[in-house]
This record gives C-alpha cells, structure tokens and sequence, in this order.
C-alpha cells in the first residue's frame, strides 16, 4: 500500500531513512555495474538477486515513482517529499531501482492523455517495472520532419491493422510493448497522426539490431506486417496523436541533453589534457609541446567550462523562477558541439594511438575514445538535429521568422 | 557561485542602463570625439560620482557603497552597451581594488574617499610592450633616500591622458620577466619628471604613453610590500579584467541587439533578411556564445565577491571568452548592415572598434588561453 | 590617326619598341605616386606634366584603348598585339597613361549595347581621357538586391526627369558624366529598370563624400532632384537597362577579385608575421612566443597560398581552353576572407601598437594597418556579399535549387 | 607549375578512376573488412600490377613507365575516392622513391624492377611514438662485423602486416631527436629478429607495430650513406606526403560528391534538403575549401616532377589543406545524412574513419603547420 506521506517534512525525512535503512539491501549501496541495470520486463534476468528485491520493496511503496498518484501505485509525494526522497537515497548510494522509458517518457504522457481505464491497465506495471516499453517514433523516410511518418495504421472494425517500419527504436529488441506513432489520415500531416499502444510480441512484429559507425547499439530496426491491434490501446482521439507526440519528445530532448551524453568514464580512460601530455609531450615548464594544439585544446576546456556554468546558471534562475526558455534552448546545441569537439581533439592527440578498433595492439582507454568519437558525431542528429536546434533558436527565442 | 542577482543588485544595474542609454549613448561618445576630447569627459565623470559608481566596490567606512564586483559588473555592462568613455575600469575598479588590496590604513583612508567620491581617478602604468605582459616589467625603481626614483616608460595606459594619479609598476629587483621583484607605487601625474603622451585611438576614447625619468616617489607611496607587487597586482588585474569582460558582454549585447533589430526590419530580394535561414544560424549561434559568456561573466564577478580560490581561472575564462563573442558579433553586425555598417555615420564600426581595444587591455583571448593552459596544468 | 597594325608580330613589337622609346617620357617610366594618377576628364590636373603628353600620344594611337574598334578612336589591335603591347610597356615600366572607369566598365558596355551615334559621341572622349565616368547603381534601400532600385525615371515627352538617390558612387564627385540604372517602370523588376547616361554637371545633381568606418573614401551619395536628360541618352531598350547591368557588374566583380584588395604595400608598412615577430617576440629558434597566433597565422598563409594557386590554376585552365567558371566563382568568397583574416591577425599581432587613429605615439604603418583592417570589412560587401556569392556557388555551381 | 594534364596522364587518371569504381569500391573494403582480411589484398595487387601502377615513378630502365609524381597523384586521388587499401603509398611511392634517390646502382636494379612488377611490396618503419617525428628516432643501429644489428620498436606502420620489405630508419649516430645520425636499412619481413604484431585499425585497412631484435642487416642493405639518412627521408617523405594529400583530396571528393547527391535528392519538410538556404552556404564553403585543396595538391604534385626548391613548404600545404578539407567534408557527410550517415550500412563513416588515418600518416595538419611556419622563418 502506498505511504501515506506525512504533512512535516522533517518527520517525513526520519521516516524515510529509517525505511531505506531497513529495506535497501547492501549491495544496492554500491557502485551499479553496467550489467546490473535494471530495467524490468518479461525479459529481466536480475543478475544480482537483490536488485529484485529492491525493486519490489520501492516498487511496493510506488517509490519507483514517487509524484505519481497512488490512485495508479505511485508514491504520490509532492515536490518537496521527492526531493528528500532523492536526498536519502543518495546519502547511502543506493541504486535507481528501474530504469525504464515508461517512468521517463510515455507514464507521464498516458497520465496526462490516457483514459482512466488505460492508466489502470498500464501505469502500475511500470511502476513495477513488469512491462518494459519502447518508443516507435523515428521513420527511415522521415529524419528531422518527425511528423513525415507513414506507418500506416488501418480501422478494421474491431481492430486496427498496422504496416510500416520504425527505426532507431531504442532497445527495440528487449521491450515488451511499444508506444508509437502512426498515421491514421493520409491527406493532412500533423492531424493525421494517432498514438497507439502494443504487445511487442503481436504477431508480425519483427525487429533488428543496428550497428553504428561506432559498433554495436541499443536502437534496432522494428518492421511491422499486419499487426492487429485492438481498438481500446488508441490513446487520445484518433488523429489527435502529435500533441501527445510533442509533449513526449520534451521529456526525450530533456533527457538527452541532461545525461551530456555522459562518456564511459573509468576503465581506463583519461581526460583530453592527459592524453595530449603522454602522446604529444610537454616542455620543462609542463606545457605542451605543439603550441596550437594546446591552444586549441584551452579553447575547448573553456567552451566546457562555460557550458557547466550555463546549465548550472539555467538551473539557478529556473529555481528563482525565472523564464529560462532561452538558456535551455541552447544547451543541447552546445552539448553536442562540445562533445564532439572533445573527441575530435582526443583522437588529434592520441595520433595513430586513436586508430585503433579492437583486438591487441591499442590501449584499452584509447580505444574506448575511438568509439566515443565515432558515436558523438550522433549527438548533432538524435533527438533533434543541430540544424534543428539552430532553427528553433532563430525562430522560438530570436522570433526570426520563415520567408512569407 | 551565485547567478541571479539581488533585488540590489537590480536597481543598480536598472539605473545603470538607463542612465548609459540616456546620458551617455554611444552618440555621446561620437559627440566627444567630433569635438576633439579624446573621450575626456568631466561632465560624464561628474554624473557618474552623483550616482556613485565610483564607490561600488569600496566600503562604507571609507565613503564607498561597499556592493561588490557582482553590482561594479552590471556598471560596466551597462557601460559597454553604449560603449561610454568613463575612468571606471582604471579608478572604480583597479583603482579602489589595488588601494582596497596593497593599501595600508592610512592610504585607505587618504585615498579611498577622494576615489567614492569621483575627485581622484587612476590608472595603472603596467604595461611597456604592445602586449599585455606583468612579469615584462623593466622600469626601475631605485632606491634613494625618502624613496625612490623610477625611470622607464609605459605603453598605452587607458586613462593615462587624463588621470589624476597613476599606479606605476615598477620593478626593485631581478630582470624583466621575473614575477617577483615589482613593487607599486601610486605616483600623482604632476610629479617631477612625468610626462604623458596623449594618444588618439581607434576607438576615440583616447589613451596615453607615460615616460618617468627620475621620478622621486617618497616611502609613503609605495603600495603594498616591495619587492612584493605581484602579490597585489595579479587579484587587481583579474578583478579588472572580469569587470571588462563585464563590459564587453554589454558591448556585444547592444551590438546583437542591433543585429537582430536590423534582421527584423530589413527587407532584400522582398523577404526580411532574417528569414533567411543561413542568417537565422548565424544569429542563432551568435545568441548561444552570448549565452555562454553571459553564465562566464556571471560566475567570475561572483566569485570576486565570494572570495573563491579558482578567480584567476573565471577571470581568464570570462575574458577569453568575452573576447571571442565580442568580435563574433561586432563584425557580423557589420557584415550583416551591408554597406551602411560600413560607414562612419551608422553606430556598427563603433563597436567593431572598441572591441578590438577591450581586446587587447589587460590581455588578449590568446594571452587568456594560455593561462587558462597553465593553471589547468598543461 | 590609328595605327595600321602589320601582319607580323615580330614587326609589330619591333615598331611598338620603337615608338615607345621615342614617345614615352622618361618621367613616365618611374614608379607611379598616388598622387600621379590620371584619371582623365575635366578636373584633371595633371600633377606631372609629362603624364599629359605620355596620355595625349597613347590616346593619339588609340593605345590606351587598344582593342577597341578603330572607328571609335581605339587602337584596333587583336588579342596577341594587345599582349605585346602590354609586353613592351612593362618592358621599360611604363605607367598607365589613363585610369577609367570609363575604359574597365562604361566603354566596353556601351560598344555592344550602345547605337552608333551613341558611340560616336562618347567613346572617343573616354579613349583621350577628356570625359571621366561614375557608376549610379547601388542605391540605399537596395543593398545586395540591386534590382530593387527606385530612382524614378519619367517619359516627360522631350526628355526624362530623374528623381532619386544612389550610393557608393565612386569618385561621384570628381566625375564628369554618369552611366545609371534608374526605374522606368514600377509594376515589374527586372523589366522596368533602364540604362541612362547624364551629365553630372546637369541642374539637380548634388554628391556628397561618404566617411567609412575606416576614414574618408572615394566613395559618395548621389541625389538627383528633378533632373533632366535629353532622350537620346538612355542606351538600349527602354526598360532593357538590366542585361546592360548584369554586363557590366561581371566586368566590375572581376576587377574586385582580380586586384585582390591590394593593400597599400610600401610605406612602411610589413608583413603579418614580422609584426608578430617585432611585437610578441620569438625563442631562440625564431619560432614566435605565442604557440596559438602562430599556428593560426601559419593557417592563415596557408590558406593565401592556396588562394594564389587557385588564381593561377584558374589562369592556366583558361588558357588552356578550360572550363573556369567553377573556380572563379569562389575567389571572390575566398579573396574577401583571406584579405580579412590576415587583417584580423595584423591587429592581433600588433597589440596595442595597432589601437592608433592618427597622431603621434604610433608607428606609421601600424596606422595603416588599422585603417586597413576597418577597410577590409568592406570586402565581404562591396561588388556582391559574401552571402550573395555563397549563394551563386550553390546555386549556379552545386546546382542546388530553392525551396519548390 | 603546371595545373593542367598532359594527354597521358588524364588517360592515366581515366583509368585509375574507372578501375577504382569498379573493381576497388568501398563495396570491396567492406568485404575486406567483414572476412576479416583487414586490409589485405592479394587479387587488388595483382590488377593494380597488371595496370603498371606500381611503376608509375619508376623509370623505364627499371621496368617502370616512368610517368612522375603528377601521374601518380592521379592514381592516388582515384584510390582515395573509394578508399581502396592498397599498398601504392608506400610501395609506389616511398619505397620506389627511396631507392630511386638513395639507392645504389646495385639496388636499384636489384629492387626497381620488382617493385615495378608487383613482386615486392614495401613499408617504411620509421615513427615510433604516436605521432610522426622524423628525427625523434631511437631503435639503434650498431655496427657489427659485415653490416649492422638493429634493435628497437616502431609503431603503426602501414602496410606493415603485409609488407615484404621493411624500409628502417635507424640511428647510427647521436640520440634521439637529432636530425643527423639516422640511417635507411632495407629489411626483409621475414628476417631473424622481426616480428610483427597486426593492427586492426578503424579505417580496416590495417597497419603493425614491428619490434626488431637483434637483427643483422648486411652492408649491401643499406640504403643511401650512413648518418645521412635524412638527406633521403626528407624527400621521400615529402613525396609521400604529397601523394597521401592526393588520395585525401580523392576521398573529400567522393564524400561531397555523395552529399551533393543527397542534398539533391532527400527531401524533408517537404522540401529537397539541399533548398535550405543554411545548408546551400556550407556546401558553397566546401566546394571552396576543396577548390583550394586541388590547387595545393596540383602545385605539390607539379614541384617534385619539376624539382622545384620549394617543395617541402608546398608539401606541408597540401597535406595539411587536404586534412581539414577530409574532415570538414567526411564530418559534414555523416552530419548531413542524419541518422542513416550514423549506420555502418551506409558508407559515410566510412570516409570519416580513413580520414582520421590519413590525417594522423606522415603528420598531421598540426605538424605541418608548424614545419610551415618554421620554414617561413617564424
């Protein structure tokens, strides 16, 4: 049963951490390995046994959710509850319990536009991290202009009948079911658009891996034939699917630009500064030998520098309730131009030492970046490309308008 | 580190910009100059100690407002907006710091009131090269007996054609390009054996040469410890150079601004220009670097107040960037006005000319970098 | 009377060697003082009187015009005569007799749109220097657009009544006559602009110097109130001014590149990397103190290098029959950006030694430079945008089309 | 200088272009790539043989046809514009031009000939840190009783996994970055003492690290005089440079070619993606940038067949023109398909990833801006 969260926040915090203390196990106080992620469905295999356990003990409390309304199981804290929540659980290092697109992305939408019968069926298994789900939006033709997307989708009576082909559809291939956008109306563009839900294992449903420039990647290409799905999994009105569409990819862009693309830190990689000392050398008074690339080199640092300083001033001004709007409009712009700049500066200074691609021969770290660099050069297109970030900018926060 | 201002803080910038924007527009400044007076301004230097700029960063006790580098960064904004010739930088700012910093009580309280109070301005007589250079110090000081005697000369001293008193750099011991061995020495313009060389500047607000030949300063105008300047001299340069990266972004700000007026109103081939999606890029990268520089300017004026240990990075990195931004959009305010940015008679070149000597005050993007370089280690 | 060119060159550039060393006077085969130039017409001075006879003797044969018809007063030669002329005349240094934009633009136009009388009246004056021409194009509403120009032209029955403004009018108010595009129909563009010629001595012509950014200029705007020209004046089709126009702006663009910004060279004035040298210093391998300027003033020259390969690149593919067109058409785009980096650098690497306006305590050519450098922000405007010329590479060259 | 073809080598460059886009297509180093031959050729080797590549510098005496390094910059450009791992570069060019300009009577007609048929392919051992450094040699060369012991490591040597003779850069004389004191020794791979560990390298073509350990290399094997092997190096080098500086121009035409196609043909919005006014500017700028590239390679190419005195300066250019255009252009390829430019399907990272090789072989554009530079005197 839900906790039922007391009004002063003091006691509320006494109660929390005696909670965590008695029920978050050890080993979900220590560092999370890449391969003890949790992130729930049919498929999760609980490689460390406590991490089920902790999962079902927040997941009890609707912790894994934590503002959610208890009326679906979630904790139904206010924002202030949450962040003592958070502030507990980091005072122990205790692990996210389950991660998962449907508490990131498509709980809050169905919350917002779903009916009361669809959050029934759907919301507690999130929060349970019983059903894990993915998001089918990008098409092969469509790129940039998302609402493009002809997937087609067919009313057949008592059902709908769906053909087309999704791609970049993240961890496609390990979902249970999929949120997705299809097209209902083929004579208008945006208002021919529905969002609907289904079982990734509905017949004719097919997926596969696709392997970057980089290796190997979490997206996959989804193929569907035929599939059947029944008419109550429509969410929304049918057509009325694009503003479902835009509010979710304000939670995906949020999201994206928040992780800064965070680079596989540890084993074995070193900071920029670092490889151009081993691989390019410095003078007796420490400084590097190759006198441009060092300035270019401070030029970047400082561009990262001033970029921490910017998401830390949006934050800032966002709590003092300020408009932020413009600062934030800029940050995944900037994010991408940075990382990629680190790279490429990583690789200029690693020399043929950033050539390599497996097996023996490379250090480990080195090799690390090589991959790094090839996968930044995806952060100026997914989620929005730079030139649609550039636009957005000129047009929502410049007013710069399109030629009449 | 703090980014959002006081309700204080606020006011003080709002009658800033105002005041800039009503008194001193950058039409004052090209009245100045058609006028001859080489951005010599005592009608403007007046109003300023009416309003007590002077007195920001000095403290109550000695007849200053006592408000701070975050309150002295939005003066120096406001003042970049309209690019106002005003001794701020030099005496509100490097004046006050280096007296407030090295001074002993007793030149606190000689000076420091007469600063507030806009009777005394300053200016530092540091450099000697064409860049901007500390430890490349070679005018000499010598000891005699109530003092010293200093000879040597300095290169483009801002304000130096018409400050009251100068702070000299001069070096006691060791050779040009040693850090140690400097020593200040406040040293009033009509001392013995100073002459000044006015300068007319691309940027009309004037400047000035400085040769000291057996100038004799007695014992009680030495600033701070001998021998010991730069102990004084780099925080009061690092707090100079982030309350002109203060006024830079105020440069560049009213320079965007105009831009983007102009992209709004102008029409070509019967389309505004700024619908022209090339340009709308420009602009759009244009307003992130403003952006980023903005957070830069913010944090280094905040940590002054703070009294952080990472001020000289802020300092290095606010100036830098300020740098990089301000010429990005001087000369792209140019570019993008066509032909009429191109003559005198519109404001553009205005900017595009003052940047170039905020640029090279108290040390260019590439002097900045380079340091940056070197306190990150490498 | 013309010279009657022999058929053999050997003979010709024996006799062109001939009559140079008889005609051309010894002052005239000195290095050219600014203040030397003759640019012809009515206020011309002469400075040195010897450029009077050398301009009289050349006119005489044609020879400051030698390609163009004998009927018209020109020198009649062909293409390779032409060269040996020219040959001859470096030989032994000699000056141009005559700066026109009357011979470089008007001329050539009016000899291939012009009727005979038009001719006949005209041409002769440019070939003896006796009339100097200015361009009325530019207008201030008008900027890269050029077409949209409004300076009304009115039918008045006996004669035209021009009403309007231009700017940029080089040397408007040294000159004698103008060649001027004005609107003589108003419901369309292009096909309501005409090609006018007029004294600028007429009633309600008045010129005024334009100051620029970087000091005085030969540049003035041009008012014209309630002017009258005779009707025989307007060269071409009435409304057919703009085929002229276009004529005549690729003349102009390739005079633009082709003199590539010429910096005031001599006068104490150095290069960019002995500015850096003198005033940021150098180790004791001579490489310059500042490891970032220099890579970036190495990049610089690097790429003014690679600009004058281009330009002899382009030459010899001409000369070889090639196709040029793709090479030409970003040497202006590239001419203009070179000429500004170099600036930018010059700036930079003087310090403040390059902050100087006039007046003492700066070095003479360091105030040239800065005046320089302000000039040089006009390359990217002047004679076509760096936008503009952008777009015609994609356009023209790329083939890229406009939004459909 | 010459920028325009003689009739010969614009055959030449037809044939190379149409061999290339036939039988050496990216489709090729895919295949490569995924049986895992990383970059190993035999049946490429063999046609390039048949087709008198490998003797395009080599005099006719020799077996070669003796058509210069203009003619050869042809077959390269056409091999970068498919990527083809071949051993041209330094079969072709540096070690033909090694032996050509160091070798003995003896040894030219001893290896020329087998160069030329395709018999003997050669690598150059010289970098042993991970950027190139000519005079930053150490594996030591001593003197024995009938020739020389060779010890020491290089790293990432081209072609070095199939390479038959190494071309070794060992020093004879003095340490570590002196330029004097190297010497070239001709080492066959399967001499006592080599071994070779193979690189899987990002661009799939391969590349070694070699040790050498105690290996005997007899008099007649060394190539050129001892301690004088810069006087060889040098020129090899340059000539190596420039050759790589036309594959990189051969590459960054391809992958515009490609995204001048999709800018053509790709629509979004509605709208053919190459009517984007911002886009159109940044093709206009690479075009520029790749006009600039071939007038430099042009030049480059030109001096050495013209035994120009300024070659080294105009190698320097070319090769590091040809690197920021490679990587403007491959970058923008990927950026401008979107996602489909991030899938190893697709062949735009493809060019990106040979670029980063080809940037970082003979030195990178960093150095060559600083070799620029040193030889203009600043």
């Amino acid at each position: 049963m839900p906790y039922d969260a007391p009004s002063d926040l003091e006691t509320f915090r006494q109660e929390v951490r005696d909670w965590l203390e008695e029920n978050c196990p050890q080993s979900m106080r220590t560092p999370q390995p890449e391969d003890e992620v949790v992130w729930g469905g049919r498929r999760e295999k609980f490689k460390n046994p406590d991490s089920k356990v902790w999962l079902e003990r927040m997941a009890e409390r609707g912790w894994t959710a934590p503002h959610w309304p208890k009326e679906y199981g979630g904790g139904g804290l206010d924002r202030e509850q949450v962040k003592v929540l958070n502030q507990e659980m980091s005072r122990i290092n205790a692990r996210i319990p389950l991660h998962s697109f449907g508490l990131w992305m498509f709980g809050p939408a169905l919350l917002e536009f779903g009916n009361e019968e669809q959050k029934k069926r759907f919301i507690p298994d999130i929060i349970h991290g019983r059903t894990r789900w993915c998001q089918g939006y990008s098409e092969p033709g469509a790129g940039s202009d998302l609402a493009g997307l002809q997937t087609k989708c067919e009313d057949k009576g008592d059902h709908y009948l769906i053909n087309g082909q999704k791609v970049w559809t993240s961890y496609a291939d390990q979902a249970d079911w999929i949120f997705c956008l299809v097209r209902t109306d083929n004579t208008v563009k945006h208002e021919g658009i529905s969002f609907i839900l289904f079982d990734m294992a509905s017949e004719g449903v097919e997926t596969r891996p696709i392997k970057l420039i980089s290796g190997s990647s979490p997206f996959c290409e989804t193929f569907f034939n035929d599939v059947k799905v029944p008419k109550d999994q429509l969410v929304g009105e049918v057509n009325g699917g694009w503003k479902i569409a835009k509010r979710l990819l304000q939670f995906e862009r949020s999201s994206i630009s928040a992780s800064g693309f965070g680079s596989a830190r540890g084993s074995g990689m070193l900071e920029l500064e670092e490889y151009a000392k081993i691989h390019v050398g410095t003078d007796s008074d420490g400084k590097l030998l190759d006198g441009d690339l060092r300035g270019r080199i401070a030029d970047h640092q400082m561009y990262t520098k001033a970029f921490g300083l910017t998401v830390r001033r949006s934050q800032e001004q966002a709590k003092a309730g300020q408009e932020v709007g413009h600062t934030a409009s800029i940050i995944k712009y900037a994010a991408a131009k940075m990382n990629q700049d680190k790279h490429e500066l990583m690789i200029e200074a690693l020399g043929t030492e950033g050539l390599g691609w497996e097996g023996e021969g490379f250090d480990k770290g080195a090799k690390m970046v090589t991959r790094g660099w090839l996968r930044s050069k995806g952060n100026s297109i997914e989620g929005g490309t730079s030139e649609i970030n550039l636009n957005v900018v000129a047009k929502r926060v410049l007013g710069l308008r399109d030629h009449q | 580190m703090s980014f959002v201002l006081t309700e204080d803080q606020e006011m003080l910038r709002d009658t800033a910009i105002n005041f800039t924007r009503d008194e001193l527009p950058v039409k004052h400044l090209r009245g100045l100059r058609d006028s001859g007076k080489n951005g010599v301004d005592p009608e403007g230097r007046q109003k300023l100690a009416e309003l007590g700029f002077f007195g920001v960063l000095i403290p109550e006790e000695y007849d200053g407002v006592g408000m701070g580098m975050v309150a002295l960064g939005q003066v120096m904004e406001a003042q970049g907006r309209t690019l106002a010739s005003t001794p701020l930088l030099q005496t509100a700012c490097i004046g006050a710091s280096a007296i407030l910093l090295g001074g002993s009580e007793a030149q606190k309280q000689e000076w420091l009131p007469k600063i507030a109070s806009g009777e005394v301005t300053t200016a530092l007589a540091l450099d000697e090269g064409s860049h901007h250079n500390p430890a490349g110090v070679a005018t000499e000081a010598e000891r005699d007996g109530q003092g010293y005697t200093l000879n040597g000369a300095k290169k483009y001293v801002q304000d130096g054609h018409h400050a009251d008193v100068f702070i000299v750099v001069a070096r006691t011991f060791g050779e040009a390009g040693d850090k140690h061995g400097l020593t200040l020495f406040l040293v009033p313009r009509d001392a013995n054996g100073v002459s000044v060389q006015t300068l007319n500047t691309v940027d009309s607000h004037g400047a000035a040469h400085l040769t000291l030949e057996d100038v004799h300063v007695p014992e009680s105008h030495v600033l701070g410890a001998p021998d010991k300047g730069m102990d004084i001299l780099e925080p009061v340069l690092d707090r100079g150079r982030i309350a002109l990266a203060a006024e830079m972004l105020g440069s560049s700000r009213a320079a965007f601004e105009m831009t983007h007026e102009y992209l709004q109103t102008r029409k070509q081939f019967g389309q505004l220009i700024g619908s022209f999606q090339a340009l709308q890029h420009r602009a759009a990268k244009m307003f992130t670097d403003l952006e980023l520089t903005t957070s830069c300017v913010s944090a280094a004026l905040s940590a002054v107040d703070e009294q952080r240990n990472d001020i000289a990075e802020l300092a290095s990195l606010a100036k830098a960037m300020a740098g990089e931004t301000v010429h990005l959009v001087s000369n792209d305010t140019v570019q993008l006005h066509g032909g009429i940015g191109m003559t005198d008679e519109h404001e553009a070149g205005f900017y595009m000319k003052r940047a170039r000597v905020q640029e090279a005050l108290l040390g260019s993007a590439s002097f900045h970098r380079d340091r940056f370089a070197q306190i990150n280690g490498y």
